[in-house]
């Protein structure tokens, strides 16, 4: 698996965090008539963030959220979901590699590929393609969290850092 | 502006969406619900897929004369 | 001219040197390509398409019809580059374009003489005998403009989309008082100039607005627009809309290069793209030195370059006197004004300036025309008349004509997606009426033109899209200012002239076509002005009709004798300007065409001599140089390798969909034709699936791994496509079910370790808790549990006929077990290989599953016998499916054993030679059998045995075969399953 | 009308120019709406005029054709000009062949210039199972005595060295299934050439004359309600392309057929680049045709819009596909501007084979279903369609072309796509 992959240039960094399991819970309906556990982030594009602050359950698409290395709290909250059975838990460790996208350049650079504003307008998170590659696409702080698929992953460096070389 | 809301996404470009076929009429034959297409000039019908996006499969009323977006809404449930 | 050095809006003092056609000329930074040679005394500049007539410049914007030059040294070289929007550099090369062996002297240019029966489609009269294609290569040499480039290396585009309130296009008066007012009401405003300058006709009319200078007002209105943080995109022209996104070019220079493509989505939209300058034809309207007035104007005004010296005026409206007088100003001597109009047409500013141009000696005529201008080359002469009586003509010396038939506004924005235009006879144009979701057009545009009327109407379209985009400051006051008069134009489009003359009379300058021209279309029965524009190529050029669209127009609806307003323009087409492939194609050139999707292994395949070839967006390794030259060798070398003792393969583009829930069972049974509830937790099926059509879509594996969650494995070409069917019926059929579907594709590297010694290997490389579960595991049987704190699946499955197992595992983990394996003495085999040994045991790839097929052509009558009620399951029971010569799945083999076959050859009867009963669908040399085997679909009126003609007439020729059972190799599969 | 137009010649052009005005007659307007015909053809585009052209010269029938808008203002005037027969099953390949043939004689045959320009069509490989499918085409064609060749990367170097096949690309070139006969016709030319020899023939052309229904009588249809009045038929065949959906809703039937804008767009011109037809089909929507014009311009095409349209105005992100694909293919032309794009309204069927068949009454037919290929087989369409509705049997060419074949299974998938004319 590849290390932390940077890419520094003036005013971006593209930083990979490493993650642990990642699941995927799948609600049986949608849109969810009785609302779920408490403090589960049921609107469209919400994320319920970890004690650390951290994307710990993003809605981000319909009746899907995903977990990326969950706290004890957000695991305990997915589990909860399933014993209610209304829906199921899916162990995709693998399927997602994380990055975060940071610096001043970072808009500038997802502008090449998409209208951010329009995509996260009136939400936390969407499901949107990036340089062609499928992701899951978060504001946080003064940067961006950025889910790839594991297969584009490699792409999608190499299309950011092509955008950073001059000329 | 002409562009496809997804009830899940909000509005997105359309590039982003792909059309399955149109919808059969509600009791047709398995042989119509396959092959007819119910073409009418100013209103259709028809299921779409998210496909650059959340992808979930839409029921989307279109007028294929102006190209204007009349409703989308999420498939399944009441409305398949 | 001499070196004086020239002062304009555009110039700066700095001097550079340019080539053109060979020769060295002078400039100054700021200068276009036309502006320099106008100013250093070259005046021809292209020859047209079609006659090759010698051409001037006839237009100062992108609308220049004839001034186009190659830019560049062959091979890289840029065709067709607008020569008065190409901004010089210095040691800058430029050619005149369309004409051997040099612009003065052009052999095609004899083509003229035959002008007369070279109409309009008199290719479509002639060139019939012997053939066309005998013609057509020197036909294509003559055609064509610029030189076609051998190479071209520009950089990748930068893109960039965002969102703003208020969308204004153009930048001239309208367009900066429109921008302000919605800046000022607190709207996110966006304002596009195509010109690398903003001010469009200000930049030569000499107004005054707010009490200020023109020049002095834009220079105002821009420093507010930024402390408003409103963005402006100069040089950047915008070029077409889809679905409310609108996309602008910019392209430095008027030359391909660092473009850029912004890509804006408003809430409002104001076209505020000014209009577009007419020609009156008369005869020999292309003789260079005839120009537009505007272009004179702004030659003088940006460049400082004298159109000509002894100059005559022709239009029809009161600008040509305002122009008049700034060109006297400027010390060009004025010979004549033609105006086409009566005493009563003149406004009272025009009047006072046509007395005083009197008084400096110019022939002011009124209610006369320039029946045609004279000269070799250029113009020498020109012969004007009273309209009431064209016979009386007397002849004036000039050097230069500018010429003003009115102005069209840019409509071409508000066209799109459902716009309508209604005619407007004050301006003798259309104008935009209905505009699709509240885009509005502004000022000249609008078809306003006198600049108080075009900054009111500005600022009002301004303050509505503020208000439309939810912004409601105050939009502040509309600008006040004087410049020139209204127009007050009455419609003239072209001189009197006899049939003969109106041969020379031009409308579309680039393609040729004149007035004799339209009377021949007509004649001809093309009537409107559809297949007027086909038949004569009308407003087919570079300048996209600005020339000649509506003047065609008006003077086709004179020839048959109805109004403007009924004949109509043809439909604009997008692009609005002509726009460079390179900005077209945005990030995706090169490598960059599409994504590429690697496997977990896929960087340890390049590191080990793994020849990788695309498979849809996948990389795949088909063979490892260390076991052959080529993909045929190693693919043998490697495949037997597997038979004698084992090798591993990278598996990961296996499609995998996890289907959990208590309904996943029936779920699985509604798509599959065979049953997957069934299937007892911790063992596996080969399961196959039909298209809503009946034909098989795809086969694989699926595994339970609990009583309410499988696993579906999918092939890698079908996943795609099978994602989606699994994702549509669950969201249609299945909503509200307790099933649901998630793509694990990338969650699971997949580790296929096969061969007679994989059970001995695994038991060496897998930790000690594997040791039982590999010696209990039995055929289509799996086990789960970890490998170094990761999960791990050991699946005891064979696509390659011999003892295998797969392992499903984590991709973390995927490289060090990969490792290990090779450590332990197994080697890597590819594609290549794989497909050897699957076709030795004749399983079915997308080669046979090629959607053409159904169950019953693959031999799986049983299965859908006892099969499911699934999707496409009804659709089998057509006739066409149960008839005798439907195909049937066999093996094939050469008669001779040496001889090769190929798939793809078609195979026939010796009675039936024409008419192919089958055909092979998949071949391999097999190293174990040392012959060619494959498999065929063949009519079943064909068994077992026997003999048929292998045709492969494109490849290597014909050979016998002889149809065989479908497995070639192990038929009892005893390997696989001991 | 004064006497027939004199035949077209190069003498002929001779002759107009020292005979003033008046020489060349209309090509086909002027005629007048007359009460009753033996056929009525709806829509005068290749396939209505071809139609009619053959009813009249082949079958001496009274034929009118009524045309909503314009002769050739549809589909003829709107694709990408390719002809070629490089079709894989027999029920097609004898069909396109019969079409490619007649190409190659049209011009003499209507005497008007159609400029038929055999410069060949490559359809060009990406993968070893490329290979096999093209050799499978390939094969089943020879067998057929259709021409076609299979050329390796050397071998389409010498056919093609402006593409320089062997250049390193995201999807390499191995190789190509190029038909030398295939090319390219001047498409307006088609439309005009057969109004043209239809109207000598005496068959009445009425544009602006839109179709709005079918009178029927005893299970048998009796004329056409216009918007020009009724006009009484005993046969009535409708060749409208995109709008056969629309005709099929007016006979209430819901036909196997959906209708899709298809894009072309052209380049500025420039002097002899491209010397041949390419078709460049790759992962991802990526489908790109490209060829160069006589006047110079480069004309490119690709796959559909994706979804039912009767704008006729294509989505700017599918042009970009195209020119992604035609950039692939020859970097050189990254500099050159496209200066116009347009579209057509493509009526696609559930297997991509077209339909000539009868529609719902014994006396009405059908000639549509043209998916990609309408215009290259305009003249062996028009043969046989006219065969069909003057003696009632269709000819062995298009026996195939049923609509009741989606019913019996009789499918002709030619790519094995199924019935979703927009998956790929």
């Amino acid at each position: 698996m590849k290390g932390v992959e940077q890419v520094r240039h003036r005013g971006l960094g593209l930083v990979e965090r490493q993650t642990g399991r990642v699941l995927e819970f799948v609600a049986f309906h949608f849109p969810s008539e009785g609302a779920f556990v408490v403090g589960w982030p049921a609107a469209p594009g919400a994320i319920r963030h970890d004690v650390q602050g951290l994307s710990g359950l993003l809605h981000f698409a319909p009746a899907r959220w995903l977990a990326p290395s969950p706290c004890r709290e957000i695991a305990a909250l997915v589990a909860a979901a399933e014993d209610a059975a209304t829906g199921t838990c899916i162990d995709v460790t693998g399927k997602w590699r994380e990055f975060a996208l940071i610096g001043t350049a970072a808009a500038r650079v997802l502008a090449s590929t998409l209208n951010t504003e329009i995509v996260l307008e009136g939400r936390e998170c969407a499901a949107v393609t990036l340089f062609d590659c499928p992701c899951v696409l978060a504001r946080v702080g003064d940067g961006y969290r950025i889910w790839v698929r594991a297969s584009f992953a490699e792409d999608f460096v190499n299309a950011i850092e092509s955008l950073c070389l001059p000329g | 502006m002409i562009r496809l809301i997804c009830p899940f996404c909000g509005p997105r470009e359309l590039r982003e969406f792909e059309f399955h076929k149109t919808r059969a009429e509600p009791g047709s034959t398995p042989y119509a619900q396959v092959y007819e297409r119910v073409n009418r000039l100013d209103d259709s019908v028809e299921h779409w897929q998210h496909v650059q996006g959340c992808r979930a499969w839409m029921l989307v009323r279109r007028n294929p004369s102006t190209g204007l977006v009349l409703e989308t809404r999420i498939l399944g449930g009441d409305h398949p | 001219m001499s070196a004086v050095v020239r002062r304009g809006t555009r110039l700066t003092a700095e001097t550079l040197c340019f080539t053109f056609d060979g020769r060295e000329y002078h400039g100054q930074v700021g200068d276009t390509a036309a502006s320099a040679l106008l100013a250093s005394g070259v005046r021809t500049m292209g020859r047209s398409v079609k006659y090759r007539r010698l051409r001037g410049v006839l237009a100062a914007g992108p609308e220049e019809p004839n001034a186009l030059f190659t830019v560049g040294s062959s091979p890289t070289v840029f065709p067709n580059v607008c020569a008065p929007q190409l901004e010089l550099r210095e040691g800058m090369v430029l050619r005149s374009q369309n004409r051997w062996p040099s612009l003065r002297y052009d052999v095609a240019s004899l083509l003229q003489l035959g002008s007369g029966f070279l109409g309009a489609g008199f290719y479509y009269k002639t060139f019939i005998w012997p053939s066309w294609h005998r013609w057509e290569a020197p036909i294509r040499a003559l055609a064509g403009l610029g030189e076609a480039p051998g190479a071209c290396e520009l950089p990748t585009v930068a893109v960039e989309h965002f969102s703003c309130d208020v969308l204004v296009a153009g930048a001239g008066a309208a367009g900066l008082a429109a921008a302000r007012a919605a800046a000022r009401a607190g709207a996110r405003v966006v304002l596009c100039e195509r010109e690398p300058v903003c001010g469009g006709e200000l930049e030569f009319e000499s107004g005054t607005i707010e009490g200020r200078p023109a020049l002095a007002w834009i220079d105002a209105t821009l420093a507010e627009l930024a402390t408003l943080s409103a963005r402006v995109l100069t040089g950047t022209a915008l070029v077409g809309e889809t679905g409310g996104e609108f996309i602008a070019l910019y392209e430095p220079g008027g030359l391909p290069g660092a473009n850029a493509v912004y890509k804006i989505r408003p809430r409002a939209f104001v076209i505020a793209m000014g209009a577009t300058e007419r020609p009156i034809a008369f005869i020999n309207n292309d003789l260079p030195g005839v120009m537009l007035l505007g272009a004179a104007e702004r030659f003088l005004s940006r460049y400082g370059v004298n159109a000509g010296r002894e100059l005559v005026l022709f239009a029809n409206h009161d600008r040509v006197y305002a122009a008049a007088t700034r060109l006297v100003v400027a010390g060009m001597r004025v010979r004549a004004i033609v105006d086409t109009r009566d005493a009563t047409g003149l406004g009272p500013q025009a009047a006072r300036q046509r007395t005083a141009l009197a008084g400096t000696g110019t022939d002011c005529l009124l209610g006369h025309a320039v029946i045609r201008v004279t000269g070799r080359g250029q113009v020498r002469r020109a012969v004007i008349a009273p309209l009431a009586s064209p016979a009386a003509a007397h002849s004036i010396a000039c050097d230069t004509l500018l010429v003003s038939g009115g102005w069209g506004p840019s409509t071409h924005a508000g066209m799109h997606e459902g716009g309508v235009t209604r005619y407007e006879e004050a301006l003798g144009a259309f104008v935009s009426t209905e505009q699709p979701d509240g885009r509005e057009n502004a000022g000249a545009a609008n078809g306003l033109l006198e600049l108080s009327q075009a900054l009111a109407d500005g600022a009002g379209a301004g303050t509505r899209a503020a208000r439309r985009a939810g912004a409601d400051g105050d939009p502040g006051t509309a600008p006040l200012g004087s410049g020139d008069g209204a127009p007050r134009l009455v419609p003239f489009w072209r001189s009197p002239a006899d049939r003969a003359g109106e041969k020379h009379q031009f409308i579309d300058y680039q393609n040729d076509v004149n007035v004799a021209d339209l009377r021949a279309a007509l004649a001809e029965g093309f009537v409107d002005i559809e297949h007027v524009k086909r038949y004569t190529a009308l407003g087919f050029g570079t300048d996209q009709g600005r020339m000649g669209g509506l003047l065609g127009a008006a003077i086709l609806a004179e020839l048959r004798g109805e109004p403007l307003r009924d004949v109509g323009t043809s439909r604009l087409r997008p692009p609005y300007h002509p726009v460079t492939m390179q900005s077209l194609a945005g990030l995706r050139v090169g490598a960059r065409l599409r994504p590429m999707r690697r496997t977990p292994l896929h960087e340890w395949h390049v590191a080990h001599g793994g020849v990788l070839e695309p498979m849809d967006l996948w990389m795949r390794t088909r063979y490892y140089r260390e076991n052959g030259p080529g993909a045929y060798e190693a693919g043998i070398a490697e495949a037997q390798r597997v038979r004698t003792s084992g090798g591993i393969i990278d598996g990961s583009t296996l499609g995998k969909i996890e289907v959990a829930g208590p309904d996943s069972g029936p779920f699985l049974d509604a798509l599959y034709l065979n049953k997957a509830s069934t299937i007892k937790v911790g063992r596996s099926k080969y399961m196959v699936n039909l298209r809503e059509d009946g034909m098989v879509l795809d086969d694989g594996i699926v595994l339970r791994i609990a009583e309410d969650r499988f696993i579906a494995t999918t092939s890698s070409g079908h996943g795609a496509h099978m994602l989606a069917h699994f994702e549509h019926y669950r969201d249609t059929q299945w909503s509200g079910c307790g099933v649901t579907v998630t793509d694990v594709t990338e969650a699971w590297a997949v580790i296929v370790v096969a061969g007679p010694q994989s059970r001995t290997v695994l038991r060496e490389v897998l930790s000690a808790q594997w040791r039982q579960p590999l010696d209990a595991l039995t055929h289509m049987a799996f086990a789960r549990g970890t490998l170094a704190g990761q999960d791990l699946t050991v699946l005891r499955a064979s696509f390659s006929g011999e003892l295998a197992f797969e392992l499903h595992c984590r991709p973390s983990i995927s490289e060090p077990l990969w490792e290990s394996l090779i450590a332990a003495g197994f080697k890597p085999y590819g594609l290549e290989a794989l497909d050897i040994l699957r076709v030795e045991k004749g399983y079915l790839v997308s080669s046979e599953l090629n959607g053409q097929t159904t169950p019953f052509d693959l031999s799986m009558d049983d299965l859908v016998k006892h099969g499911n009620h699934c999707i496409g399951r009804e659709l089998l029971d057509r006739p066409a499916f149960h008839e005798p010569t439907r195909p049937r799945l066999v093996g094939v083999r050469a008669v001779d054993g040496r001889m090769a076959f190929y798939g793809g050859a078609q195979l026939t009867t010796p009675d039936q030679p024409h008419r192919a009963c089958g055909y092979v669908t998949s071949s391999v040399y097999s190293p174990t059998l040392s012959e060619w085997v494959g498999l065929a679909l063949v009519s079943r009126a064909h068994a077992d045995g026997a003999v048929l003609d292998c045709r492969d007439p494109v490849r290597i020729g014909d050979c016998k075969v002889r149809l065989t059972s479908i497995i070639h190799y192990d038929p009892s599969g005893e390997r696989m399953k001991s | 009308m004064k006497g027939p137009s004199p035949r077209y010649s190069a003498l002929a052009l001779l002759r107009a120019r020292f005979a003033g005005g008046g020489f060349w007659r209309p090509l086909w307007t002027g005629r007048r709406l007359q009460g009753a015909y033996d056929v009525v053809v709806v829509g005068a585009g290749g396939h209505g005029l071809a139609t009619a052209f053959h009813l009249a010269r082949d079958h001496g029938l009274k034929v009118a054709v009524l045309e909503k808008r314009l002769v050739g203002y549809g589909n003829v005037g709107r694709n990408t000009t390719i002809v070629r027969s490089n079709y894989l099953l027999p029920e097609n390949h004898y069909f396109y062949e019969d079409s490619l043939r007649r190409w190659e004689t049209l011009s003499k045959d209507l005497n008007y210039n159609v400029m038929y320009s055999p410069r060949g069509v490559a359809d060009l490989l990406l993968s070893d199972g490329d290979m096999i499918d093209a050799a499978r085409r390939g094969n089943a064609m020879r067998l057929a005595g259709i021409d076609c060749e299979l050329m390796d990367r050397a071998a389409l170097d010498r056919f093609c060295p402006e593409l320089v096949a062997s250049r390193d690309r995201r999807f390499p070139i191995v190789g190509a299934l190029v038909q030398r006969r295939g090319g390219s016709v001047r498409h307006d030319a088609v439309a005009w050439g057969y109004a043209r020899a239809a109207t000598a023939l005496g068959v009445d052309i009425i544009e602006d004359c839109d179709v709005t229904g079918v009178r029927t009588a005893a299970g048998i249809a009796t004329g056409v309600e216009t918007s020009r009045g009724y006009v009484q038929a005993n046969r009535i065949v409708f060749a409208t392309a995109g709008h056969t959906g629309v005709i099929g809703t007016m006979l209430d039937m819901t036909l196997p057929i959906e209708t899709h804008l298809l894009q072309a767009m052209v380049t500025e011109p420039i002097k002899p680049l491209l010397n041949t037809v390419l078709v460049y089909v790759h992962p991802a929507h990526g489908e790109t045709y490209v060829l160069q014009s006589d006047k110079g311009g480069l004309v490119m095409g690709g796959h559909l819009d994706g979804f039912p349209s009767y704008t006729r105005d294509g989505q700017w992100t599918r042009m970009e596909d195209v020119v992604q694909g035609a950039i692939a293919l020859l970097p050189q032309v990254a500099g050159v501007k496209i200066v116009r794009q347009w579209a057509g309204t493509n009526d696609m069927t559930m297997d991509g084979s077209p339909i000539i068949d009868r529609l719902r009454y014994d006396n009405v037919f059908v000639n549509a279903g043209w998916c990609y290929g309408g215009f290259k087989t305009i003249p062996a369409s028009g043969a046989a369609c006219a065969q069909l509705v003057a003696s009632g049997t269709a000819p062995d060419l298009i026996k195939a072309y049923k609509l009741s074949r989606f019913e019996t299974g009789h499918l002709l998938d030619e790519r094995g796509g199924g019935p979703f004319p927009v998956r790929l």
